[in-house]
């Protein structure tokens, strides 16, 4: 180990540092670095140098200051429980401390697990391609706008997202269609639910994309799918549909209601709760496979004449295509697609059926004892619903917020009086506590 | 030295470990059991079934197939493959830490701060006054820096078109300044790879929305031009946007801040020593310049006047958001925690020996190395070799071989970087395999890699006729 | 299935992953820093010194010429190597379990009650009245229970100087009678591979302190006469011990209480699926009826009076104490949580797998299985092929061999136990290896293994003379 | 994954358990027991399966019910910050889920890293030969008279070992001589030290061991080894040194003091503190080499001429010699060992030699603070010390630590006006709380 004032993961002993240099023909490190003086800087950034174990003393120390809150939070950022056995196995250092697979002939570990990713998110969606990961919903959303401009030869540059959707998804996607020339506008909602005919009217030839949800933002189950699609194909538009990995275990497969491109969130299987990280789903139909955006594996034949997996299609990328690439993705999200593909595979169908029917059955239930309590309606859209619902309450919805907060729950404010709730196997066994906790405070 | 990868063969079926949908595969009615009406619901769903002991035993020998950092040298030049301190990751597993972006501030004072800390840490070292999280990964940090220069643009009512790119540059410059929706002005590079200002003068001008740029540049040599570059760019009204992929070289001896750039993005996931996960993620915070401040992604996080909190706020004319929430929370976490260990000495010795053994490799291989003098990596040139077949020869002395063909500057380019992490004896082996690659016959090179777990892979057959999923397998 | 393992190789030095000191060593004086008198210090110390990066590769490099249950099947009859639940590791991590011995018992309540659930665990899985968690292994537990027999006929003044033991009984069963002072008496195995009730007869008397015994044995055979010969050796005043290895066989069908046995042994790395870390630790619980519960070691947990806490107590006539503290702590808590994961049904069900297994396994083979109607395990014999050298080919087939030439009553014998673990498609390959190593050639077998990280070992050569440390290769 | 009821990790389909029955030729798996009703049991054990997450909730609320106490707890067991580095590469499955290396050709890897342990255990004690572990300290100095037992032809049948000594030390040695016929019996001391000059009147030709600990379980340093030895010796007995692998690092090497056999504990490295978990030191000299209890590995060469390592000189061990082994012992603490080897490279010479000058240091300061307190003095023997030390009050010393505890500190009673302190580093960061309350206390 070098010196205690030396980087403690650089290995060179004072011996072994002599000797390169004296190879090198330098008398020490300073003379190999060719910066001119007026820009150079003096080292001093202030930084004192802890031990490993201070940092995890102080980290634990400032994380032990956030608030033990039981969490009813959603909105597109979910926590499932996350088997030990997903932990041990990503965290395995083959797969975590390794690069994008440049050279697949020693790479072939992670190159099949993501093959297998890709494959699950075809299942999940009926689409025939699924890229290995964009890095969260917000930006595939993103993505799928800018290959739908590529794709659509309409003249159009009009995106129609749904009036309820996550600003910062909403937000994300503007930034995105900033640089290709198109505008976000919305269209209305019908009680949670898209209203298909204010969409038509809206999706004229401008149309080159049109965005549902399912579930929408507000936890809906999206009734009329196959009818947005429809709406979609008229004006010539692509129709991205927006949903989540468990969701899409038991909603309508998109193939089916004429889905031409899948976005969405494959983080809630794998990851924890983990402060907005995310693992961007983006599936679309064959068509468009040579204007995919991001990582792609398939499998080939090596020179022993066994299968062997590989990126390809790189052609499309940025380090090949560059400024015509397909988008400037380049590190993405490939590890938290391992740990969904092996929590995925952990659950089974069965399993992750039945996790997706019970955030339909746990959000009904909450909803309605949550309507039994007096000053508090839920849900308060008529449908169907996937883990979480909106709640009108006759106090103001930020008091009644803070209130929960005291009494150690965390739920969303998204109106002046609507509060919205998401119930999963995390909380679901605090679901009581939470029910005694509105009453009181309303 | 020698390293025979790992390898599970199937002889019968002629592949290697089996896909799981291959060892277990169950149908299962999606609608029966759902609380839903038939007609809201799919019909069914067929995945792998495997029980926990068949996972365990799939990904643990997938994971053997895989090389890592923890296998051996990964001199992947311009990727950073850093050593990922252990310790990092159970910072971040701290429970306490998983929290919902969308608690209330007063509820998560703890990880605010800790962000707060962070883009202290990540202004120090870049010389920047005010920085964002946010960017999951360097293209999307380079991304937000472009929106957040001609958002400045647009606030001063300057419309302008170009971003001027030396042609060295990494792929993601060119599809970043595409995809914010200007046109690529390619710079060539100068004699002595690097910047060639006269050029510059001649492609910058009143349409041009800023310089990218790498410092040191792919080749790792210093712009030493660069308050002149960063004049020219300036006098015309561009910005100067840093590349922050190669900041390891720079570590404590100079800061993008301080030689004229206005915006930057840091790749922790190189720099900084988080892992890179296979490909992700990483982390892309951008630091700016206080003019630019303003225009930054939305939230931010400060102090509170007064009592010591924490808060959000959004900058005045913010750009919006680059990602849906915060960015990749956990690999921020364990930058933090990198920086906290090594200060300022281990920093700047990180620099010190990253750059120490990179002129130690180039001086021990016998390749050419074009151009100098270089810091924490060497284009060596494979000459009359094909630089990629070289490559998959060294697969089989037990290394990674570094970046090949780029970049294009170089011919048979061998983009080398092999970190501080190397010791002497590491870098004799890698030096060993470089030099016994190169020299060996064109038979054995195009038939290597052989202690492999696959062997050379038909990348043309992969592109023909794409099979992405299991489900395009069964279909043949 | 084949299996290339992993193997790193230096050429030169004909060594595979060189050894720590080969890389890097460090003399250190060790009496300058010290603030002790020179004439108490050493003078110096001499280790390896490589940084954390090299740490991580080295070890990470060994590991891969390593095969684990995660690698694949490890069918080693008696050893019952099962899948070891990764959440178990999580559950014994926590920092709240890690506390000193010495600690108050309100100190520790916590942990109290968990060592007091798993006694009444292992108590109702057993049959046994009493149970103690100190012995740190199968063998201590042995020695245990031996020793606690032995206070008891003391303490009756009862003066007995032999324990008998069937022949087909483990190694450790001898050793352990041995240890605590006893005569051995060695049992021949019956016609029909059990105990010869006749013999036993024969066998037992006054000076009988102890039967010990497997049941199932060694050979998976359910000792049908069990009641009779624990009638035959309690009428001569003799106790019945029963070695848990073959546990896992039994669960939820048949209890060692029920059945007679006065006192036994849990192997919890084998029956409650506790990882066994390459040799340990484990732990060996030791469970007794009520008349030898006073002798048990100090100190046992109990629930106090009233309170509902529980409280450290010594046994009246405690023969004292088999480990320095409480036992192999952390081990005991993954064996909580096993057993709590599998509840009745899922205890019944990996007894009912174990078995089905092991005689689908036996179906499957080319090679005759003597004995029956076998259980967990079974004894195959090679015939006349050296069951070591059938056993070196199948490594090159991807899977573990069986424990061979053990138990003696079978000749070339290969003591196979699949466990529940595996399933169908796992077991297919484990007959495939099997039978193609059976029927390969003398050549193939004697100069096999081939694609393991080392080829044949010399074990004479080693034993001649030894070489156990870096310090003795040095000498050379 | 078998129906619920089953056990969750039998990978079973019932198809395929119906496809092997029907292999077998049964109908069931019960017609495979062959149990005699008298015995058999309706599997009723009445334990409820859980899930694991509620599994961890579980044992996490219970282990949430130890106090959290700073411990200044050592005698014997002790804690020093393990590096991360140990638990990940450690937890690495293909050690962690391995047998005893039966097949040396298939691991390499365990047997390499075996050998590395034993070879630090021959430098840190001088000795030619170390096993690969036994349980722990205790269980290792039992081993060490046993063999005194077999190599020493003394007629004889006398342990000698120090009056102070841990109780569960002397009463697991005590089980081990009983079994040998060998009387266990206590030397005088002097001031926290042998008393020498005792002690040889008391070793004439009945000893065939002489036991001393250095440090001593009051953490003083033994200061006459060499003449301990010496006494041993001119008895004919061996002599058996007691340490442990931190302080070895800085104390007189063993060999250079003339001992035979070194025990003691290495669990200081790599095992957090554990309950008195541990991993015995075994390490003797060449003269005993075909008498050492334990596993042993060997370096060999391999059929292709390559260096190799393999388990060796079985013919000692119980599964080849049975009733004349060298021990009972079979399952070890081989990964503990390995922990305590990946522990001591992260550290090198001098971090370990750091460690133990700073567990010097550290005791001489704690001593002298805490003898400032009018009340208290320490400590109470005028040695040095390593870690810990006793101290006297004038107080009851279990009133004392039982106020202590409830300001946060937990302390050994060793007598009624003696308490115990061991200060490491990983509680030397609240010495001043320490100090404080003992202030307050006394
Ligand atoms: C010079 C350079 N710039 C930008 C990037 C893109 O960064 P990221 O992969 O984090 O998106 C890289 C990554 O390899 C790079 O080497
Ligand atoms: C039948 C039998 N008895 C006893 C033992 C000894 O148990 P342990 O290795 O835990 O000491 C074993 C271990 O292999 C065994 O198989």
């Amino acid at each position: 180990m070098s010196g205690a004032d030396g980087s403690p993961y650089a290995p060179h002993t004072d011996a072994e540092t002599a000797a390169m240099l004296d190879a090198v023909g330098v008398a020490d490190e300073e003379a190999l670095f060719d910066i001119p003086d007026a820009v150079a800087f003096d080292g001093e950034f202030g930084i004192d140098a802890r031990s490993e174990r201070d940092i995890r003393d102080e980290c634990s120390r400032l994380f032990g200051r956030n608030r033990d809150l039981t969490e009813f939070l959603g909105r597109g950022h979910y926590g499932h429980y996350v088997p030990s056995v997903v932990d041990h196995l990503s965290d395995r250092a083959e797969f975590l401390t390794s690069y994008t697979q440049y050279q697949p002939e020693i790479s072939q570990g992670f190159l099949q697990a993501l093959f297998e990713y890709q494959s699950m998110l075809v299942e999940l969606t009926g689409l025939e391609v699924a890229n290995c990961s964009m890095y969260d919903a917000a930006t595939a959303l993103g993505e799928a706008a800018t290959l739908a401009d590529r794709v659509r030869s309409t003249s159009g540059d009009v995106v129609l997202v749904p009036e309820q959707l996550r600003e910062g998804k909403r937000a994300v996607l503007e930034n995105y269609c900033a640089g290709a020339d198109l505008t976000v506008e919305s269209y209305p909602m019908d009680d949670g639910n898209a209203d298909v005919d204010a969409l038509a009217e809206r999706a004229d030839a401008d149309a080159v994309m049109v965005y549902a949800e399912n579930p929408t933002v507000r936890g809906c189950v999206e009734e009329r799918l196959a009818a947005i699609g429809e709406v979609a194909d008229d004006a010539g538009a692509l129709f991205t549909l927006g949903s989540d990995v468990v969701s899409l275990a038991v909603l309508q497969e998109p193939a089916s209601v004429g889905a031409d491109v899948v976005v969405g969130e494959a983080g809630a299987l794998g990851l924890p709760t983990a402060y907005g990280m995310g693992l961007g789903i983006f599936a679309c139909s064959d068509d468009f496979i040579r204007q995919v955006p991001g990582r792609l594996v398939g499998a080939s034949e090596d020179a022993r004449g066994d299968r062997a997996f590989t990126l390809t299609l790189q052609t499309r990328e940025q380090h090949i295509r560059k400024e015509r690439a397909t988008s400037n993705i380049c590190t993405n999200q490939a590890w938290v697609a391992l740990r969904a593909a092996i929590h995925a595979a952990t659950l089974g169908p069965g399993g992750l059926v039945d996790l997706a029917n019970d955030c339909v059955r746990e959000a009904a239930d909450l909803a309605e004892r949550i309507d039994d309590v007096v000053g508090a309606a839920a849900p308060v859209h008529d449908r169907h619903h996937v883990r979480e619902f909106a709640v009108h309450v006759d106090q103001p919805a930020a008091a009644v917020a803070e209130d929960l907060e005291t009494r150690g729950f965390a739920v969303h404010v998204i109106g002046e009086h609507l509060l919205q709730v998401c119930v999963t196997d995390l909380n679901a066994g605090r679901a009581d506590d939470l029910v005694a906790a509105v009453e009181e405070v309303i | 030295m020698i390293h025979d990868q790992a390898r599970y063969t199937r002889e019968d079926e002629a592949v290697h470990e089996p896909l799981l949908s291959e060892k277990t595969e169950e149908s299962v009615d999606a609608s029966d059991a759902s609380p839903l009406p038939d007609d809201l619901t799919r019909d069914s769903l067929t995945l792998p079934a495997p029980s926990e002991p068949e996972v365990a035993r799939h990904y643990t020998r997938l994971s053997q197939m895989n090389w890592a950092i923890d296998s051996g040298p990964y001199p992947l030049g311009s990727c950073t493959m850093k050593y990922n301190p252990k310790f990092t990751e159970d910072v971040a597993a701290d429970p306490n830490a998983a929290v919902h972006p969308d608690r209330s501030e007063r509820s998560v004072q703890g990880s605010l701060e800790l962000q707060y800390r962070l883009q202290e840490f990540l202004g120090d070292i870049g010389g920047m006054d005010a920085v964002t999280l946010q960017p999951p990964a360097g293209a999307a940090g380079e991304l937000t820096g472009i929106l957040v220069a001609k958002a400045y643009h647009e606030h001063h009512g300057n419309d302008r078109s170009e971003v001027v790119i030396p042609a060295s540059a990494h792929g993601t410059n060119f599809a970043t300044a595409a995809t914010a929706g200007y046109d690529v002005v390619e710079l060539p590079s100068g004699e002595d790879g690097r910047v060639d200002v006269e050029a510059l003068e001649a492609a910058v001008g009143d349409d041009t929305a800023a310089l990218m740029l790498t410092n040191p540049n792919t080749v790792g040599l210093f712009e030493r031009d660069i308050t002149e570059i960063a004049d020219i760019v300036h006098d015309a009204g561009g910005l100067l946007y840093y590349d922050g992929a190669n900041l390891n070289a720079l570590l404590g001896r100079g800061r993008p801040g301080d030689m004229g750039f206005d915006v930057m993005h840091y790749n922790v996931h190189k720099t900084f020593a988080t892992p890179h996960g296979g490909g992700g993620p990483g982390a892309g915070p951008v630091g700016v310049v206080d003019e630019l401040a303003e225009f930054l992604p939305t939230p931010r996080v400060r102090k509170t006047e007064g009592d010591g909190g924490y808060e959000r706020f959004e900058p005045d004319n913010t750009i919006g958001k680059v990602h849906g929430f915060a960015g990749n929370w956990l690999v921020l976490i364990k930058a933090y925690a990198y920086i906290a260990r090594l200060g300022d000495e281990g920093l700047a010795d990180a620099a010190a020996k990253a750059v120490l053994n990179a002129n130690y490799l180039a001086e021990r291989i016998d390749l050419d190395v074009p151009y100098g003098p270089f810091h924490h990596e060497f284009a060596a040139t494979a000459g009359d070799r094909d630089a990629a077949d070289v490559a998959k020869r060294m697969l089989d002395f037990g290394v990674h071989p570094p970046t090949t063909k780029w970049p294009e500057m170089v011919p048979e380019a061998m983009l080398t970087e092999p970190t501080e992490i190397e010791g002497k004896s590491s870098l004799d082996d890698l030096a060993e395999a470089f030099n016994l690659a190169y020299a060996d016959t064109d038979e054995a090179l195009s038939t290597s890699p052989n202690r492999t777990a696959a062997g050379r892979i038909d990348q043309v057959a992969a592109a023909r006729s794409p099979r992405l999923s299991w489900q395009a397998l069964d279909e043949e």
